[in-house]
């Protein structure tokens, strides 16, 4: 085994991986997107429920559950998604989602805020493989889009 | 470590591996590098570094454009490639037109065939439209399939499909229904870049002729890697990539029946296909004139021109012997290794050396990993098929190619790393 | 020979001419060569040579498509190379596209109005048909006029053109009467490639903006030659080629608006561009992606990306003020040439370094040979700008284009090589 | 004055290029084609009469007339064509235009026939220059074409 593969499949994420938090879609849920990766097709459907839309950045995350198809690092980017977001307002939410973004375009020189991004640090790995980041990202994403799109409906209804 | 066992047809490969310097490199923390991704693209010898090289401080200028030495020296060296490579594939020169890879080769004909309709009518028996069909295969690559899908769409044609056997062949069964009296064009592959299947190209385009219409072959997959002749394949047209063959990047070949180049009209339009050009019409060249506007990829139709020279050399019978023997062992080491199971045909009979396989319970982005980790270079992904991956309901795979400058101790290196994987993974 | 005059704004070519092997060689028994086409191609600093053999040597792979180390390396070299050549024009660098040549970029843009028939609603704006014009100029090279006079046999829609003056410039007299509701894309020359004329783009794309019409400048000749940045010239598409910029040939480069472009239909099509292939239909990724199908130029695009470091070392306000010098140089000691007449302006303000000329009884291609013996490398014919020789009743023009490697000395030689030629007919 | 340029504008060229030979179009003819050099926009006009058509190969040559815009190797060229070719049978001048083609083709090589040939000689020096070739054989591909148009006329009437 070598150091660097330890580097990157962290046991944090190997964990997640295998047993995947939160996972399966639910309902009730405001919004869903479905997200795919062209390079190598992996995909993600992800499903979010805010507690008072109206609130805007107060709005509370009240469930995210997600089906995803993919490698280890987009499974466990998912499950680890679920586990930090889950719970916080919308404005809190995207300051983790920013920093694990940042945590992403660091070419592995990245010093994570542990305390925001709690298992989320064990992706800094991940950052020194280019091909790999997007697999990392790929939930985020699709949350991100899920997110906006619950507020647009909210604000078109 | 396996002991490499000793295996009729292959190559003097330390030989040849002295040609290509990016072969003795290392990567990943010293590791050497062992390149199993030449179905993506190949490695260069330094032949074909040296004639683009020579082109560029010697002879460099506009061709047949300019009536000063220089391009005198430029067309001729540019003319003479298109001549050697033409005679590679067993074709007359004027019939070969050089595009960007193969994927504008297969667009130039998808857009020869709408621009059909409003072109003269020597262009008739290429236009298309509602009713009209279009067939092309589910182990396509993207670029043999999309622009069909495209054309379709311009002209309100129908696309239609072959499908495959569990065994990673085409199944033919449908072949008398699909082609029929509606069919346009059949676009097929060659030799699949996923699955390795070599397809019966002269059958079909039988069948394909006796209706009237057209067959193209993708052999993006074959010419590089076996002899091909246009003059026993049975298609009216194949394309190929450069960068696959040895050759630079940014260089492909379009070949076409000359008869049908003849009567197609042209794709891109601009300086050096035209005739006569009034403000108001213009008039355009024969072939392949007419189908390369602008100033060419004249340094890489050169290194291709040295590229079709160097495997000349080798001999394309025993390039594909060597590749027959490389791909027998790996699919032989491959299937003893439990949880491993190959897409594609697993006999070497009638396939090339693209072995795809799954893994069980390890995504094949994780496969790849760990192998670029030990430096072995494999492709992970859907290889820009697709289709494919939903036909084998899997999500991906795990893909290694071979060339002339691989050998059997990588075939082991892989296979080692499999297993690597399956024991970093916990699966075996 | 004429002695050397003290002159303004010129480079130290001396030093400049050691990174250009081809230009210490000699053509036709001995001579030294004088290359005064670059309006064709250019000449390659070592630069742009070793850059490409560096790639291949040590990174080669298949871009955004592998997982491996050597992919990574690839895509990264490609990437760099594009942000560069994207900050050289002053765009972003996922607003630049590339493709093989200006012509392919030029006929991107023509194509994909053809396809925004067939395409989504978001690309509505690109369509046009019957009674929609298209608006070119009498000075177009063929790469910037047969690609629309094809857009519109295609559409049914109308070509028309700005007429020229005696003096070489563009007729802009009936301006708003040409650029009406009706016109959906202008399509005209930044700098002419015969003249050597520089148009007032910003003038012409406000006008063509006030009618919703889209602006396409043909910057082949300019992006070379003088600073360009798209944030200021007031068009929405520019295409320019790699070969003429010192970069090699096989690679050019369409920019577009991030806007018009993320709404533009694709037109080649194939692997790397989709988003989602299922067989019945695909999407397709956001620009640059969606216009680069197929294995791109990869060594080639990094090859300009070294010209492009190379030309902003030297600085591009001083290339421009050293052809600047050498223009009107040529123009001084040609006009002193009984039976010499200069095609296009014969002043050195707002033009380039092309000074295309006629002389009295003997035909270009007499001159040009006559020049060739010297080694005094020249084109002549209609430059792939046929309506040009159409408008000044002449058949062809012997045509002499600079660059940062030409001196003074080398126009001496030209105007020498005129008057010999003139010795050599009897005429003079 | 170099060697080679005098080597390829041969006194007899520069003479048929300031004097031409039956140069302009005349009445009655057959045939009549038009080429272009697409490279530089060289340009011919060029008609043939024939007498006795339907003798084929014997059909005698009556006139060939043209008018070119070119440079000096094309309108010499043109003229020498007319020279060679009028009051000869269509098989005659084939034979002669054969050997020009190849002639053209010989690299600065070739041995020309010169009873065959005769002042066509003078064009061997431009075999050496593939740019210009196509000047030279411009009023050629005319000839040919026009005379097989003939033909086709003669045949379909
Ligand atoms: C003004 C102009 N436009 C377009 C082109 C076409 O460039 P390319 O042939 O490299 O596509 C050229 C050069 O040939 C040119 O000078
Ligand atoms: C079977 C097949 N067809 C077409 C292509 C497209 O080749 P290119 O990307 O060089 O145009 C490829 C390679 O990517 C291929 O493997």
């Amino acid at each position: 085994m070598q150091p660097q593969l330890e580097a990157m499949y962290q046991e944090i994420i190997l964990d997640h991986y295998k047993n995947p938090h939160h996972k399966g879609l639910r309902d009730p849920y405001d919004a869903e997107a479905h997200h795919v990766n062209p390079t190598c097709g992996d995909e993600v459907t992800l499903r979010v429920r805010l507690a008072g839309v109206d609130a805007g950045d107060d709005a509370k995350i009240e469930d995210v559950s997600y089906d995803a198809m993919g490698c280890s690092i987009s499974q466990a980017s998912a499950s680890v998604l679920t586990d930090l977001l889950i719970g916080r307002t919308v404005g809190e939410a995207q300051r983790v989602s920013e920093a694990f973004l940042a945590l992403m375009q660091s070419k592995g020189e990245g010093e994570p805020d542990e305390d925001l991004l709690e298992d989320a640090v064990a992706f800094a790995g991940v950052s020194k493989y280019p091909a790999r980041i997007k697999c990392a990202l790929l939930s985020w994403m699709a949350w991100k889009d899920a997110t906006s799109r619950a507020f647009a409906e909210e604000s078109s209804s | 470590m396996t002991v490499t066992p000793q295996v009729e047809g292959l190559l003097d490969v330390d030989r040849i591996r002295e040609d290509f310097p990016i072969l003795s490199r290392t990567v990943r923390d010293g590791r050497p590098l062992v390149y199993l991704d030449s179905g993506a693209t190949s490695q260069k010898p330094v032949q074909v570094l040296d004639a683009e090289r020579e082109f560029y401080e010697r002879h460099n200028a506009a061709v047949h454009r300019g009536a000063h030495q220089l391009a005198e020296e430029a067309t001729d060296l540019y003319e003479s490639a298109r001549a050697r490579i033409a005679a590679f594939i067993g074709a007359r020169p004027s019939d070969i037109v050089f595009t960007k890879n193969a994927t504008e080769g297969i667009n130039l004909v998808a857009y020869a065939m709408s621009n059909a309709a409003t072109a003269g009518p020597e262009s008739a028996r290429f236009r298309v439209g509602p009713g009209d069909e279009v067939l092309v295969t589910e182990m396509e690559h993207h670029a043999n399939l999309v622009p069909w899908q495209q054309l379709c769409r311009r002209t309100g044609a129908t696309l239609r499909w072959f499908g495959l056997t569990d065994e990673g062949r085409l199944d033919l069964g449908g072949l008398d229904e699909l082609i029929n009296e509606r069919t346009k064009i059949v676009a097929l592959t060659h030799q699949s870049n996923v699955l390795g299947t070599v397809n019966p190209v002269a059958k079909i385009a039988e069948r394909a002729h006796a209706v009237g219409a057209l067959l193209l072959a993708d052999a993006a997959q074959s010419v590089p890697h076996a002899p091909v002749d246009v003059r026993t394949l049975g298609a009216d047209f194949i394309a190929f990539s450069g960068h696959k063959m040895l050759g630079p990047s940014g260089i492909g070949v379009l070949w076409g029946r000359g008869e049908l180049l003849e009567a197609m009209p042209p794709f891109i339009t601009g300086g050096s296909m035209i005739e006569v050009v009034h403000l108001e019409d213009s008039t355009f060249l024969p072939p392949p004139g007419r189908f390369e506007a602008g100033v060419p990829m004249t340094a890489q139709a050169i290194g291709l021109g040295a590229a079709v020279d160097y495997l000349s050399a080798v001999g394309m019978d025993r390039v594909a012997a060597h590749e027959h023997a490389l791909t027998a062992y790996a699919l032989q080491r491959l299937g003893e290794v439990p949880g491993v199971r190959v897409v594609g045909p697993t006999v070497p009979e009638y396939r090339g050396g693209a072995v795809s396989f799954a893994v069980e319970d390890i995504h094949p982005h994780d496969v790849g990993q760990v192998l670029d980790d030990l430096g072995v270079e494999v492709r992970v992904g859907h290889h820009c098929a697709w289709p494919i991956c939903r036909r084998y309901g899997i999500p991906a795979t795990t893909r290694a190619t071979f060339y002339l400058y691989n050998t059997l101790g990588e075939v082991d290196a892989l296979v080692d790393g499999v297993r690597h994987a399956q024991k970093f993974f916990g699966t075996a």
